[in-house]
């Protein structure tokens, strides 16, 4: 039996200015379904919460429809009130006469009908809706982290510490990411490997942690606090339980090509670890340049493995693991040279990318931390650092600003000076932004003490001539056409997406933008969440990021992962969809359109004829409540529990009777 | 007959009870008093309620013809209607139409021994006639009355039952389903055609029995065994119905329309119509 | 051609029942308007079958019903008599998970045109898919034949060219007739609900009665609930007994979807179906 | 003998005297019975309506009554009803109305159907010619039959002969002064479907349970086709459509081959379509004539001509009863 | 009055919704013709809603979502904008006016483009009259106009 009340809430003068609150009461009193209406100053208020109690337990109502400010604002707190005087949460509504009436209407009896039309449908809302209980799924205590970068290893640690177990996959075959690349950090210099080698060694000997590097995701099923993922650990060729690390096999073998880790400026063998440092410190094989594999000879490894770990037969091994939630750290890439021919990048040797110039800057690199021109390995006298190569350019690059080429070109310029004294280091720049905490000092004193010049402007065109490197470009501030011989060329790439991003995401689930980095749940509000539960974002996946931003985001997504697996369950809304197993027709176009897998493929009986037959089910710990599936199922057999087909109707419904206000003065 | 087929008439709720967990008996008092005044039915017949706005359903007037100022009837949420007829307050107004279809025979039976057996909100048709039954008592030999349901919570009548309990001139044995009773049971358990045996009433006797479709089968079973004739063994069948008075055309079990030759029907007629109830 | 193609037809339906690949085959038969379907279980019947221009009927809805349906559900294998057009439904049917390739056997006709009275059938201008693909068999040979010209939207484009008041005249006149009989969804090969949207009362979704307001309503559904699986084949417009040109709102759906998506229904059995997915550049001009 | 164009005027003259005319009128391929603006709309030269008299008796949609869900206010809606002279209606669909008549006329009377009946004059047009799906001779019918008819114009000369059948028809010629005719009539055309229904009675008063069911049924698609296009077929279903204060009850018509038609909250009694198929021919054909005496068929041959897969009645009887 | 016209607003929960709070929230005045019915997204919208809305009087329908890319659910507006596209076209070819059935992104920062469409769809709609075509044909269930006295205590 249906008994509403209608508390109508004059929000002091907010709502009652404009909207005639008492015949608002006044009119819903006479609705069909309605026990009681009233209305009172600030229903939020403590006495205004106490009248709606009293006045669910004297008037035994069985739903409420709060007419106030925007559901978005109050409901949660009408609903817990309806929970502690027993009355389901699920049975209040609110009818939003400030945020959508009085604030933006001035006629009192346009806003007072309209007030009143919308209390009607809301009330015609809620005589529909049911006590719905919230849903609780079991959660399994373990994470996994993507990405065994600085974000990876950082979240791993976080995690870890909590005592909850952590999977890492990391692609490539050491840990480490880009940062392993870096020599020092902006802005306060400190060596790169020396502050990372020893996370990475934490992370790889932590009791709790497990570790596939050399591995990608190939399939993740299930949902928040019960996720399946299938990784595939791809054939090493090198048994790392035999494997000793004594390196014989890199030192013989005779496949060359270019070193990845250096990004060209040497060369690693078919066999390999990436750098020193690696973790785990044995080699693999690359089977698209070993001769074995290319031409089916050679095996020079194999016979002088002295552990016999060379297994050319093995095969990629799929590892299943469960776990209750997910972080993506998946890192960047920069963007491809090719795009900038005017630039010579990939053509010129002398015009090198700015992680080359990192590696070139690196103790443990290939010029062992000296600077030379990659062409005849002579010291550049003339070094010109270029900006915005990629970046925030619309017609060829990304709009996007890379955020931290400012940083380390000042850097870069910065340590050149240090180490070849009388070198020249001119900057052309757009603008520089440089807004983190010692930031602006930092390239101040790239200016001040270290003499880099900064040309403002864009580099109109890189060339060669006679072995010699022009960079033609304008200087802005005095209007000048400046053409400047460099003996290198040091280019700012921009910051763009890992490549494979976007099938990662689809296998999650998650969002990505147009250039492949994952979106978050709220720019502001959620930004290590994705809008799939349970999946977390650290690093530059997210968008380009330094490093201080990077391990942040990393700790704030690794507490959410430990909060979210504190308990033994997970409490989620009961607004999901459902389905009449008896109306279903198994056409699963439910299935397509559910952007988070939440229907699943289950075999009914019907109780009344023993049929048996192929039915859509909503896993309710996936669903997330958005009812795209409901439109596509013709015959009706979903509905959606908080907005359900008759609920919507009623409110339609609602509509066939006009209200008219007259006024009486 | 000349009707103004197919429009109700207003009545009132005046009475809400609520019989168990899903049943409710609604008291209904016609708003027209010429309506009112020549209002008359008999047992066995029903009618159809309109909640207005959202349809209208079939039920038994549950109530005897000697209670005159209002009717009532028993209402099972299983759809639409029904669960509208739920949602309503006392003072609410739905459409009435009726009575119609036929009655259980009543002077036909004087001077024999009456069995009513019941099941759950079958007991709903059988209402008016114990108690019309009672109101004649002296024109009757033995009354019995066995009457069962799922569980103690899912018995109808609660104050009727007293009351059938506490007279000495009816013999009434209630049941519930095993795994039914409670703490305070006082009755049997166990399935209505098995007390119905175990009771044995005289096989001269007039059966008139209604509840779920698979109980009445088994109490027709039952009858059979204790050697009823199938004239004596009396029913009411239910089909969907829309108008009520035989001419929409749903309701038909072979050439009988159970709004209009129903719905009461002995086994002996039964008996002739194809199987398909 | 075509009797030569009759003949192997009952030829090659009598060797299918008969040993045993099949149980039964569904076909054309004559009939009061020139063909009718006919289930042939039994070689004796064979010469029943027919094929000739009237065979103008699109037999798939039948695969989703009465008695074929509970057949393929025990496990039986099922042949159907198909042209190249009514392929398309078939695929839709199986790209919708609703019948199992394996379970039917389909013998494709090579079809010169069918006629619907005396004219060739809308369906049949500018037809591309005259030999029919996919099928486990083919009848006829594709060197007699000859290309039907034509618009097979020319009704649309009449509609179309009108204003919006004399379309929406056109229409309430159109659908003022339709009495909800159903039998243009009973005809659909795509309209295999067990329980229509039409019978749901909870909410009462569809108007019951046939007033205006209801058939519009019940014909604009349907022509939603066919959007990316309207195959054009125009069963429901043959089967209407008040000659209500009903497939003009699907095929314009379908139609539309084509113009402005380049999906077309029934193309491709593993394509994701069109209102279950969605591009990103999806047109929406339309939104402001 | 009246020409056509006496005819013609003659109903100018009726439309003049207040009488509601209703007659086939075509429209692109389309006949069907409707309200005459003017005499020239009637199409003469056609076999059948696509409607029948229904339109008129039991329309496909009618609203029974409006109320008002707040003050649960009735209100019976009812067109104060015109006299109306249906014209040119074939003697199938007048017989048909006899057996409606004595459905909802009989035993019970339904007000509404009653109502229309007593204000409505059948003038039928004998048939000239027939088509491949008529077969009322085979129903006792016949294309000069009268049955049902308050007048029959019998076609004659490229004209008719009007004779007055009924006491209501003789009382409207009166009225209207429509003179009658003497001359003779045209032989009537012959039917080429012809059944017999010997023997169909007695065996489906034996064969509820039959194997043939399934089989009679098999390209029945459980369309309500057949049922609305049939002058017999009367069964209806009540719906509300209601806004949220106001809403209206309407008899539509229904059609036993839907499976909602008896379909319970928890219960059908009849599942599959050749149970649902079987209820029609039983119903036509043993309980009607079980209850009035009365075959439910005129023999007017429109199920068999708009089925859309073919399934034809006559076929389907000489198949139960072999 | 009884020709006010009367707009029903489909709006999802998490974009245009908020974006009608914000408007409300800055004190953007517009027109009040619109009813909102909040939904949780655009993608839950079925078209028999927005029939529905025509046949209990609905001179217009306006339906709501996020921008593509921002759906708070990844995807429900990218599938129903295919589904409103259809509606649309659909609508126009049976004769109905497409500018009674609008569909707008609106984000929750978009205030002022939620009140900007507000008053242009009125505009229009007004141009266009009432829905009379659409009420002339449903069946007699819309109530008459209730008077509602202001001022009174």
């Amino acid at each position: 039996m249906a008994r509403i009340g209608v508390f109508v809430c004059w929000c002091g003068s907010n709502i009652a200015s404009t909207v005639d609150v008492k015949a608002v009461a006044k009119a819903a009193a006479s609705f069909p379904g309605v026990a009681h209406a009233t209305d009172y100053k600030y229903m939020c208020s403590d006495p205004g919460q106490n009248l709606i109690r009293e006045t669910i337990e004297s008037e035994h109502l069985t739903g409420l429809v709060v007419a106030a400010c925007s559901p978005r604002m109050h409901e949660p707190t009408f609903r817990r009130l309806a929970l502690e005087t027993g009355m389901n949460p699920y049975l209040v509504e609110m009818a939003n006469i400030r945020e959508h009436c009085s604030w933006v209407h001035e006629d009192k009896g346009e806003a007072t009908a309209k007030a009143i039309e919308t209390v009607r449908m809301l009330v015609e809302k809620v005589k529909r809706n049911s006590p719905l209980e919230e849903i609780r799924v079991p959660v399994t205590k373990k994470a996994l982290v993507i990405g065994g970068g600085v974000a990876g290893i950082q979240a791993g640690l976080d995690i870890v510490t909590a005592g909850i177990p952590v999977i890492m996959v990391e692609r490539s075959p050491s840990i480490g990411g880009h940062m392993a690349q870096l020599d020092e950090t902006f802005p306060t210099l400190d060596c790169s490997q020396c502050i990372l080698t020893p996370k990475m060694v934490e992370l790889s000997q932590h009791r709790l942690v497990t570790l596939h590097t050399f591995s990608e995701i190939d399939e993740v099923s299930g949902f928040v606090g019960n996720f399946k993922v299938k990784i595939r650990k791809k054939a090493r060729t090198v048994d790392h339980d035999k494997c000793t690390g004594c390196g014989i096999c890199m030192e013989k073998c005779p496949a060359k090509v270019s070193s990845e880790f250096d990004r060209g400026l040497s060369d690693r063998k078919a066999i390999y670890v990436p750098f020193p440092q690696a973790i785990p410190n044995k080699p693999v094989i690359d089977r698209s340049s070993c001769i074995w594999f290319t031409k089916g000879r050679c095996g020079v490894c194999k016979k002088l493995c002295p552990a016999e770990a060379i297994d050319f037969e093995e095969k990629d091994v799929i590892v299943e693991e469960q776990v209750g939630a997910i972080v993506v750290a998946t890192g960047y890439d920069l963007i491809d040279r090719g795009l900038y021919g005017e630039y010579g990048h990939g053509k010129i040797k002398d015009v090198i990318d700015g992680l080359q110039f990192e590696r070139m800057l690196s103790a443990s690199g290939p010029t062992g931390g000296k600077i030379v021109r990659p062409s005849d390995g002579a010291t550049p006298k003339t070094v010109v650092f270029v900006q915005c190569v990629g970046s925030r350019d619309d017609s060829k690059g990304i709009p996007y600003c890379s955020r931290i080429c400012c940083m380390y070109t000042a850097k870069h310029a910065m340590l050149y000076k240090h180490r070849v004294k009388d070198g020249k280091a001119y900057i052309f720049y757009i603008d520089v932004r440089a807004g983190g905490k010692g930031y602006e000092e930092f390239v101040k004193r790239a200016v001040d003490e270290d003499r880099v010049v900064y040309l403002r402007g864009r580099v109109s065109r890189i060339f060669e001539k006679n072995g010699t490197v022009f960079v033609k470009g304008s200087d802005t501030l005095s209007g000048q056409q400046v053409e400047i011989r460099a003996d290198l060329v040091v280019l700012a790439t921009a910051v763009t997406s890992s490549h494979g991003s976007r099938e990662l995401a689809q296998r999650l689930r998650i969002g990505f933008d147009q250039y492949g980095f994952f979106t978050e749940a709220h720019p502001k509000l959620r930004p290590v969440e994705t809008t799939t539960p349970g999946i977390y974002l650290a690093g530059a996946c997210q968008a380009p990021k330094d490093i201080p931003d990077t391990v942040s985001q990393a700790s704030a997504a690794a507490s959410k992962v430990i909060g979210l697996l504190s308990s033994d369950e997970l409490i989620r809304e009961p607004l999901v969809a459902r389905v009449d197993e008896k109306v279903c027709i198994a056409c699963f176009m439910c299935e397509s359109t559910c952007p988070y897998g939440a229907i699943e493929h289950v075999t009914w009986k019907d109780p009344e004829t023993r049929k048996e037959k192929e039915v859509a089910r909503v896993n309710p710990g996936i669903c997330e409540g958005c009812g795209a599936c409901l439109p596509v199922c013709r015959p009706k057999a979903l509905d959606l529990m908080g907005f359900s087909d008759e609920q919507i109707y009623g409110e339609i419904n609602a509509l066939s009777d006009l209200v008219k206000v007259i006024h009486d003065e | 007959m000349r009707i103004e087929t197919l429009v109700p008439t207003v009545a009132r709720v005046e009475e809400i009870r609520q019989e168990t967990p899903d049943i409710r008996s609604l008291r209904l008092v016609f708003e027209d008093e010429d309506f009112k005044s020549d209002f008359a039915f008999k047992p066995g017949q029903f009618c159809l309620i309109s909640v207005l706005g959202v349809g209208e359903a079939v039920f038994c007037i549950a109530s005897p013809p000697q209670w005159e100022d209002f009717i009532e009837v028993s209402v099972k949420e299983v759809g639409k209607v029904t669960s509208a007829i739920h949602d309503l307050e006392i003072g609410a107004k739905v459409g009435f139409r009726g009575p119609y279809g036929n009655w259980f025979p009543f002077e036909e039976n004087f001077g024999r021994s009456i069995v009513f057996v019941g099941g759950g909100i079958g007991l709903a048709p059988l209402r008016p006639l114990i108690w019309q039954t009672l109101s004649k008592r002296d024109r009757f030999r033995d009354v019995y009355l066995i009457y069962g349901a799922r569980s103690v919570a899912d018995l109808v009548y609660k104050d009727d039952l007293k009351e059938w309990s506490s007279r000495d001139d009816i013999r009434f044995t209630k049941t519930v389903d095993p795994g039914g009773e409670d703490e305070t049971w006082d009755g049997e358990v166990g399935l209505v055609p098995q007390i119905l045996e175990k009771v044995s009433p005289p096989s001269d006797s007039v059966l008139i029995t209604c509840g779920p479709p698979i109980m009445i089968k088994f109490v027709l079973l039952s009858a059979n065994k204790l050697g009823f004739r199938p004239g004596d063994v009396i029913t009411t069948l239910e089909m969907k119905m829309k108008c009520g008075v035989g001419t929409c055309g749903r309701c038909n079990i072979g050439n009988k329309y159970v709004c209009r030759h129903g719905p009461v029907f002995t086994l002996e007629e039964m008996e002739k119509l194809p199987n398909e109830f | 051609m075509r009797s030569e193609q009759e003949a192997q037809l009952r030829r090659r339906v009598s060797q299918l029942l008969e040993d045993g690949t099949l149980k039964v085959v569904l076909g054309y038969a004559s009939g009061f308007k020139g063909t009718r379907p006919l289930f042939v279980q039994d070689t004796r019947h064979v010469d029943r079958l027919v094929w000739n221009e009237a065979c103008e009927a699109n037999l798939t809805g039948y695969l989703l019903r009465e008695p074929l349906k509970e057949m393929l559900d025990a496990g039986n294998r099922i042949g159907l008599v198909v042209k190249g057009c009514d392929m398309r439904a078939v695929n839709v049917l199986i790209q919708e998970g609703q019948v199992d390739r394996s379970k039917i056997y389909l013998i494709g006709m090579v079809c010169e045109g069918v006629r619907d009275g005396s004219d060739f059938s809308l369906k049949c201008r500018n037809c591309r898919v005259q030999i029919p693909e996919g099928c486990d068999e083919t009848i006829g040979t594709h060197t007699e034949l000859e290309r039907l010209e034509g618009n097979p939207l020319e009704d649309i484009l009449k509609v179309k060219a009108m204003d919006l008041a004399e379309r929406w005249a056109y229409w309430k006149q159109e659908l003022s007739r339709c009495i909800k009989c159903y039998a243009c969804r009973q005809a659909c090969p795509m309209c295999y609900c067990q329980e229509c949207i039409t019978e749901k009362s909870r909410p009462q979704w569809i108007e019951k009665a046939p007033t205006l307001s209801g058939n519009i309503a019940y014909h604009f559904i349907r022509a939603i609930h066919l959007a990316g699986r309207c195959v054009s084949c125009g069963e429901c417009s043959r089967a209407c007994p008040m000659d209500i040109p009903v497939d003009m709102l699907t095929r314009f759906v379908a139609a539309t979807i084509e113009e402005e998506f380049g999906y077309i229904a029934g193309e491709d059995v593993n394509a994701k179906p069109f209102l279950g997915t969605y591009r990103q550049d999806d047109p929406e001009d339309f939104i402001r | 003998m009246k020409t056509i164009e006496d005819i013609l005027r003659l109903i100018e003259d009726w439309q003049g005297k207040g009488y509601t005319v209703v007659a086939p009128v075509r429209s692109e391929g389309l006949v069907s019975f409707e309200v005459l603006r003017a005499p020239s709309q009637i199409d003469f030269d056609h076999v059948l309506t696509v409607n029948t008299l229904k339109d008129v008796t039991l329309p496909r949609c009618e609203t029974l009554f409006k109320y008002d869900v707040e003050k649960a206010s009735i209100e019976p809606s009812w067109e104060a009803s015109q006299p109306i002279v249906v014209f040119g209606s074939r003697p199938c669909d007048a017989a048909a109305v006899t057996i409606l008549d004595s459905i909802l006329m009989g035993e019970v009377t339904d007000s509404r159907y009653a109502r229309r009946r007593e204000n409505m004059i059948v003038v039928t047009l004998a048939c000239s010619q027939a088509d491949e799906a008529c077969f009322c001779t085979s129903m006792g019918y016949g294309p000069h039959d009268p049955t049902g008819s308050d007048i029959i114009g019998l076609p004659s000369k490229g004209g008719y002969v009007f004779r007055v059948v009924s006491q209501k028809g003789k009382d409207f010629a009166s009225k209207v002064g429509l003179e009658l005719d003497e001359g003779r009539a045209d032989p009537e055309p012959e039917l080429k479907r012809r059944i017999t229904t010997d023997g169909i009675k007695a065996w489906l008063d034996e064969n509820f349970e039959s194997p043939k069911w399934e089989k009679v049924s098999e390209n029945c698609v459980s369309c309500g086709a057949c049922y609305y296009l049939c002058p017999t077929c009367h069964c209806f279903d009540i719906a509300d459509e209601a806004g949220a204060s106001r809403g209206v009850r309407m008899r539509i018509w229904d059609c036993c081959s839907f499976a909602g038609f008896t379909k319970m909250a928890a219960h059908q009694p009849r599942v599959g379509k050749h149970r649902r198929y079987r209820q029609r021919i039983m119903h036509k054909f043993k309980y009607t004539v079980d209850n009035i005496g009365k075959t439910a068929c005129v023999g007017d041959g429109r199920c068999i001509r708009y089925c859309p897969y073919g399934v034809d009645i006559t076929e389907v009887l000489e198949a139960l009863r072999e | 009055m009884s020709d006010r016209l009367r707009i029903v607003g489909f709006l999802c929960n998490w974009c245009s919704y908020a974006g009608a709070d914000l408007a409300g929230t800055t004190r953007l005045k517009h027109r009040a013709e619109v009813r909102i019915v909040r939904v949780p997204c655009s993608g839950r919208i079925d078209p028999v809603f927005i029939l529905k809305a025509y046949e209990r009087g609905a001179d217009a329908v306006i339906v709501g979502g996020c921008h593509p890319g921002d759906c708070h659910y990844v995807s429900g507006n990218l599938n129903a904008r295919r589904r409103f596209l259809v509606i649309r076209k659909l609508l126009e070819f049976i004769g109905i006016e497409p500018d009674r059935f609008e569909v707008t992104w609106c984000s929750a920062a978009e205030g002022e483009k939620w009140a900007k469409v507000v008053n242009e769809v009125c505009d229009r709609v007004e141009a266009l009259g009432p829905f009379e075509a659409y009420k002339a044909i449903t069946p007699p269930v819309r109530g008459p106009v209730k008077e509602v006295t202001t001022g009174e205590e």
